[in-house]
């Protein structure tokens, strides 16, 4: 048992990696699922490291999932540029945005801080609403090409799903290694106690912006591979309820974990596919669920998965 | 090697896991299979409400007549949330897990959009109900709402006729306010209409009457808004509350009991675009489409104990167009459906009478629609 | 003035009031390099105050504070934190979230060494391994200096309290501080956590860094200053060595009015 | 129609709009001003106030009767959500508790959608009657009982708070716990009342402004997100300070529409809020805090 607690991660990779060429004829559906899974899981690592280790909450991180997709989508629908330029210009946006608002926005604690990102993500969707030339406004954004590199198209979904979770894994892996890291840790100590981190010479504001950056940046990769898969970009998809939903998935998960969110935003993809039958009882199952999850698992999933492990490697020492 | 033994037992368990995830595929292949996108829950979940209703009693009445080439038809609904990403999710389900043969349903242009996205991917047929523009590339999407188009331009006609000629555009910000002002600009000077101003607001506002104040200094005779629901409701009221005793054009969309409940005090002309199933009285004996409309509406009030409107008898036609594709074609093979779909000629629906071709997926006429007010809490035919 | 060279730390009329309250009024005094200093004063008497001025955490009304002859008003608690002015905190504040253990907030200490970049966690990973290396070990002596190694892997919560505060000094001394700002250190201890913790200010003095110490425990102080300061009611009182200021009648006075109010504690 | 009359009624659309805001910020700031919460879900007390009054006075209820049941019921739900879903998690930080709010708000909404679907409801105006013209431009009455309601709301709150035994030791909680206890009064129950205070009043807000709108279950949405940028730009804790700041939102929104562009108002608005939390933290109205180090 716990060298299978080691090597988990082998076991992930192998499971992605054989999922299509093994269920044989893997189905559009199938594959369109787990990218979505795998798009949130990307936001919810990358709210994370923001919430769950730097400790700035943040009610509107659709804000740079829709910069992500609208760059992409606009220049690769409206100018044909490549969408890896594509990609990578969503990102240094994003980023730029972050530094941007960032210094004074994190200058905020707590409620103050989550009412100035939300207004954040409202302004990014007015904006995008507005700027119907650009952005083709509340009708949508038609016409998104699919993702390729010189080359290579990956218009197909199987190809698709890999690109996804190929990008999940780095995502997932360098948030490990960030957060396991001195820069991690440091967050940590912003998280904690912002006056004690001051008086050993961290410099809690730079940090802070350092983490909404990568942050967002991250979260624009989403958006980017979010552009792509669905061809067609509405605000609708990056209003605050979805900024909410990758909140939830962090405290469903266990937040500051990087595997907790993860596994929350799992959770929360999949969950619709067995509660839509239930339709106009849905919105109520969904709160009661959250509500169940908040009062009696305080650590998450996540933090259960955690629970059941020890008890296993304590049972098997014994 | 007990490692390895362990890791490959676990891949193999999760395996086993996820073919729970996978579902039953395989079913009987006896009936036909619809699939159905309808905002059931969000901010237009009136409206799927009455979409749903619709397309039931259709379907109820084409098997209670044996079907379609003796084969029963199949309505799979999944719930939208008026969210495009949501919607994405129901299509690739309904394709590939469900196995329709066709799609139909949407309501916003948004989740139209992202529907017809997969669809044209897909290559199944869609059959959408909305203010969605159709492009060229969009093989596999048919719309047959009334396009926005004509009901601009019915309501238009009727201006010319009356002599108004100054109308101001009070526009919902979002698609349907961006869909209505472009082709109110298109079609104005065709009718002699000038566009006086225009204004944009809040579906979600309480209160528009700066706008309707910022209008009135232009002197319009009279107003288009192309909303549907609350918001044009609170239009009308709003200008009521400020004696703008001018005619309020809102979109099509709401020739519903529902709006009808929420303007029936409301002083003032309220204009709406609809389509004759509203209206079924005052047909005339020859007019084609009476059967058709008669015996929905029967159907549908002996089901529902209300009168069918607008939204019902749309959806209606969209179950009667797939019917009628699959009873041309005979096959279960979406490309021919399609194929058969756009070849649709005189085929009587609530909506009037469909002509599709390939360049035409949409298939009505501008005066397929009639104008309605409100006379005394009823609806009323006003051209 | 002459002496200044030796003097690490200077404060000049240095004035702080909260909502027209003084907390400090034009106090002023030095701090001698490789000296222990006591700042003492009953309760009120705006110590506290006064090392959240030093440490750039509050800034004064009016005053100077130089440090090696270098203003420090104007200048962030982070800057003035890699000049080398480390300090505790009354209550104690650690570092807790996300399970940071025992040696995570010694390591936290040594920041200003470490400097951690986003780049360095990701490209240039050996480089930043191996610093963290060399890191660890340093805070791996820091612990076992204040008796802590065998905690190292534990939670801070789990520590006891005394733990706790050996932690804070731990870690503190993780920033190689040239001055150390001690915020009632002693306080909680039992006697003879008190005597040990007497030990390792010897210690920590003995190794060249200077400390300006806020202490109730008079016990202690009269045992390891070699200068102490009285302020009362935010007012420099009497300075000098630790004999002369038990025996100064002001002293007494402040000391036993204050004492009244606290019912005699 | 001159321009002044039009200059008016920008001014009465953002009084109606800001009488909304206004009313929904105070039951905000009660629960944050006691319990240091805010409350996601008060958009739902908001709707279930105003649905619970349309079906009772269909039901015949007289219009007071029908209006004191639905604030009582709307606090007594409030009060329990209090006591069996916040109070097991009071500690929990910030992050934990805003979505638990959050998760409070999808179940409300949830079952406000079994219980009374999804068609718009009408509520008729609280007094017949013709709009109000003043200079050419027009103001509901309905309005002017919003704004009564509100004055007297902010009065009991008043006396509540300042008058009474249990209103001062409440208050007291949000300040200094030990001192609340010594006052005979638990910040558990100072919570609980708290909870009640700001669903009754949120339902309060929902019965007074049903007539302007159409309600349904979702309609909660937008008043909340208003209420919570009239509470911030009051300052968070300021009951006075959320009702000014709520018609100052209200009155501004109109102008930008109608001076600068009925498009961008809400981004205008939203930087607006940006630029108030940055430079004014405590808000436009609140004391500046000395923040404890």
């Amino acid at each position: 048992m716990r060298r299978l607690g080691r090597y988990w991660w082998i076991i992930l990779l192998l499971f992605i990696a054989l999922y299509p060429p093994t269920l044989g004829g893997m189905s559009a559906y199938k594959s369109g699922v787990l990218i979505f899974v795998g798009i949130y899981i990307i936001l919810a690592v990358s709210l994370d490291l923001l919430m769950g280790f730097a400790g700035q909450i943040s009610v509107g991180h659709a804000a740079f999932f829709a910069i992500g997709a609208y760059v992409s989508g606009i220049l690769t629908a409206k100018y044909g540029a490549s969408p890896v330029l594509a990609l990578i210009a969503g990102m240094a946006l994003s980023g730029a945005v972050a530094w941007g608002v960032g210094r004074p926005v994190l200058a905020l604690k707590e409620y103050y801080l989550a009412m100035a990102t939300l207004a954040l993500n409202e302004i990014i969707v007015t904006l995008i609403i507005g700027l119907q030339w650009l952005t083709g406004g509340a009708s949508g954004l038609r016409d998104v090409p699919a993702f390729s590199v010189p080359g290579f198209s990956f218009d197909n979904h199987v190809h698709y799903y890999y690109l996804v979770w190929a990008m999940v894994l780095l995502v997932v892996g360098s948030s490990v290694a960030v957060a396991r890291s001195p820069f991690g840790r440091t967050l940590i100590a912003i998280h904690s106690d912002e006056t004690a981190a001051k008086t050993f010479g961290i410099d809690c504001a730079r940090y802070k912006v350092r983490a909404y950056v990568l942050s967002a940046c991250y979260a624009s990769l989403a958006g980017s591979l979010f552009a792509h898969y669905m061809g067609f970009l509405a605000p609708d998809d990056f209003g605050v309820m979805t900024s909410i939903n990758i909140l939830v998935m962090l405290y469903l998960g266990g937040i500051g974990t990087i595997y907790g969110p993860a596994l929350g935003a799992v959770f929360l993809k999949l969950l619709p596919e067995f509660t839509y039958q239930f339709q106009d009882y849905e919105l109520l199952m969904n709160g009661i669920i959250l509500i169940v999850v908040l009062v009696f698992m305080p650590r998450g999933l996540f933090g259960i998965l955690t629970g059941i492990k020890e008890r296993v490697f304590a049972r098997s020492a014994r | 090697m007990k490692k390895t033994l362990v890791v490959m037992a676990v891949v193999t368990s999760l395996f086993f896991c996820t073919g729970l995830f996978n579902g039953a595929q395989a079913q009987s292949k006896t009936p036909y299979k619809i699939g159905f996108i309808v905002p059931l829950t969000g901010y237009l979940s009136w409206l799927g409400e009455y979409m749903k209703k619709g397309a039931e009693v259709k379907v109820e009445m084409i098997n209670r007549a044996g079907g379609v080439n003796g084969r029963p038809l199949e309505l799979v609904s999944y719930d939208d949330q008026s969210l495009p990403e949501t919607a994405t999710r129901h299509a690739q389900r309904l394709i590939s897990r469900d196995g329709v043969v066709a799609m139909m349903g949407t309501g916003t242009a948004v989740v139209s959009g992202a529907v017809s996205s997969v669809a044209n991917k897909s290559k199944v047929p869609a059959v959408i109900q909305s203010g969605y523009a159709l492009s060229d590339k969009e093989t596999f999407t048919f719309n047959n709402a009334h396009p926005t188009d004509f009901a601009i331009s019915r309501p238009m006609m009727y201006f010319q006729k009356k002599g108004i000629s100054r109308v101001a555009l009070l526009m919902p910000i979002g698609p349907l306010g961006e869909l209505g002002s472009g082709i109110a600009r298109k079609h104005a000077p065709t009718y002699k209409i000038t566009l006086v101003g225009e204004e944009k607001f809040d579906v979600k506002a309480p209160d528009v009457t700066t706008q309707l104040a910022k209008l009135r200094t232009l002197n319009p005779q009279a107003i288009m808004a192309f909303t549907t629901g609350e918001p044009a409701a609170l239009l009308a009221r709003n200008m009521a509350q400020m004696g703008m005793n001018i005619p309020l054009v809102v979109s099509h969309g709401n020739a519903t009991p529902g709006f009808l409940k929420l303007v029936a005090q409301t002083p003032g002309t309220v204009i709406v675009p609809s389509g004759k199933i509203m209206a079924t009285e005052t047909l005339a004996d020859t007019d084609p489409v009476k059967k058709v409309v008669v015996e929905f509406s029967r159907a549908y009030q002996a089901k529902y104990g209300e009168p069918a409107n607008y939204y019902s008898g749309q959806q209606a036609d969209a179950v009667a167009l797939i019917a009628e594709g699959l009873r041309v074609t005979k096959s279960d093979d979406p490309v021919k459906l399609r194929d058969a779909i756009e070849n649709t000629k005189n085929f009587p629906g609530c909506n009037g009478v469909y002509n599709m071709s390939p360049t035409d997926h949409q298939g009505t006429r501008t005066e397929d629609m009639i104008l309605l007010t409100i006379k005394d809490g009823k609806w009323a035919v006003l051209d | 003035m002459a002496q200044s060279a030796e003097m690490i730390l200077r404060i000049a009329d240095v004035t702080k009031s909260f909502e027209g309250v003084h907390a400090l009024t034009d106090v002023t005094f030095e701090v001698r390099a490789g000296h222990i200093k006591a700042l003492i004063g009953p309760n009120g008497a705006g110590k506290t105050t006064l090392l959240n001025v030093i440490n750039g955490l509050l800034p004064p009304d009016i005053g100077h504070i130089y440090f090696r002859g270098q203003e420090l008003i104007g200048m962030s608690t982070d800057r003035i934190a890699l000049l080398g002015l480390s300090r505790t905190f009354q209550l104690i504040r650690l570092f807790t979230v996300n399970n940071a253990t025992v040696l995570d907030n010694v390591m936290l200490g040594a920041h200003k060494l470490l400097k951690p970049t986003i780049c360095g966690a990701l490209f240039f990973r050996r480089k930043t391994a191996r610093e963290e290396r060399v890191v660890r070990e340093q805070a791996m002596d820091a612990l076992a200096f204040v008796g802590l190694e065998w905690a190292a892997a534990m939670l801070p919560g789990a520590l006891s309290f005394g733990n706790q505060r050996l932690l804070e000094l731990a870690r503190s001394l993780m920033s190689q501080p040239e001055l150390l700002l001690l915020d009632e250190p002693a306080s909680g201890l039992n006697d003879a956590e008190v005597e040990g913790f007497m030990q390792l200010l010897s210690a920590i003095r003995a190794r060249g860094i200077t400390i300006l110490l806020v202490e109730h425990n008079m016990k202690l102080v009269m045992n390891v200053s070699d200068e102490i300061v009285v302020l009362d009611f935010g007012r420099w009182l009497a300075e000098g060595a630790p004999a002369a200021i038990c025996a100064d009648p002001k002293v007494i006075e402040a000391y036993l009015g204050a004492c009244m109010e606290n019912g005699g504690s | 129609m001159n321009e002044f009359s039009t200059l008016v009624q920008f001014f009465f659309s953002g009084l109606t709009s800001g009488s909304v805001y206004a009313l929904i910020a105070v039951s905000l700031v009660i629960v944050y001003k006691v319990s240091l919460l805010i409350c996601f879900a008060q958009g739902e007390f908001f709707v279930i106030g105003a649905l619970t009054m349309v079906t009772l006075t269909s039901k015949g209820l007289p219009m007071p009767l029908a209006f004191a049941c639905s604030v009582l019921i709307s606090a007594a739900v409030g009060a329990l959500v209090e006591r069996f879903l916040i109070r097991p998690i009071r500690d929990a930080s910030v992050g934990s508790l805003i979505v638990m709010t959050i998760a409070i708000s999808l179940a409300l909404r949830g079952l406000a959608l079994l219980i009374w679907g999804k068609e718009s409801k009408i509520l008729p105006p609280f007094s017949a009657g013709k709009p109000i013209g003043v200079f050419g431009a027009t103001l509901q009455p309905q309005v002017l009982w919003i704004i009564g309601i509100t004055i007297l709301v902010l009065l009991v709150i008043w006396l509540f708070f300042e008058k009474t035994t249990m209103g001062v030791a409440m208050r007291a909680c949000a300040e200094n716990r030990l001192g609340a206890s010594l006052m005979g009064i638990s910040t558990e129950k100072a919570a609980f009342l708290s909870w009640a205070w700001g669903s009754g009043i949120g339902a309060l807000a929902g019965m007074a402004v049903a007539p302007l709108l159409f309600m349904q279950y979702s309609s909660g949405v937008m008043p909340m997100v208003k209420g919570f940028i009239a509470m911030s730009v009051g300052g968070l804790a300021s009951i006075v300070g959320a009702v000014v700041a709520g018609y100052l939102l209200g009155v501004v929104e109109a102008y930008t529409i109608g001076l600068i562009s009925s498009q961008f108002s809400d981004t205008i608005v939203f930087t607006l809020l940006i630029i108030v939390l940055i430079f004014k933290p405590s808000g436009l109205f609140g004391a500046t805090r000395s923040r404890e180090v």
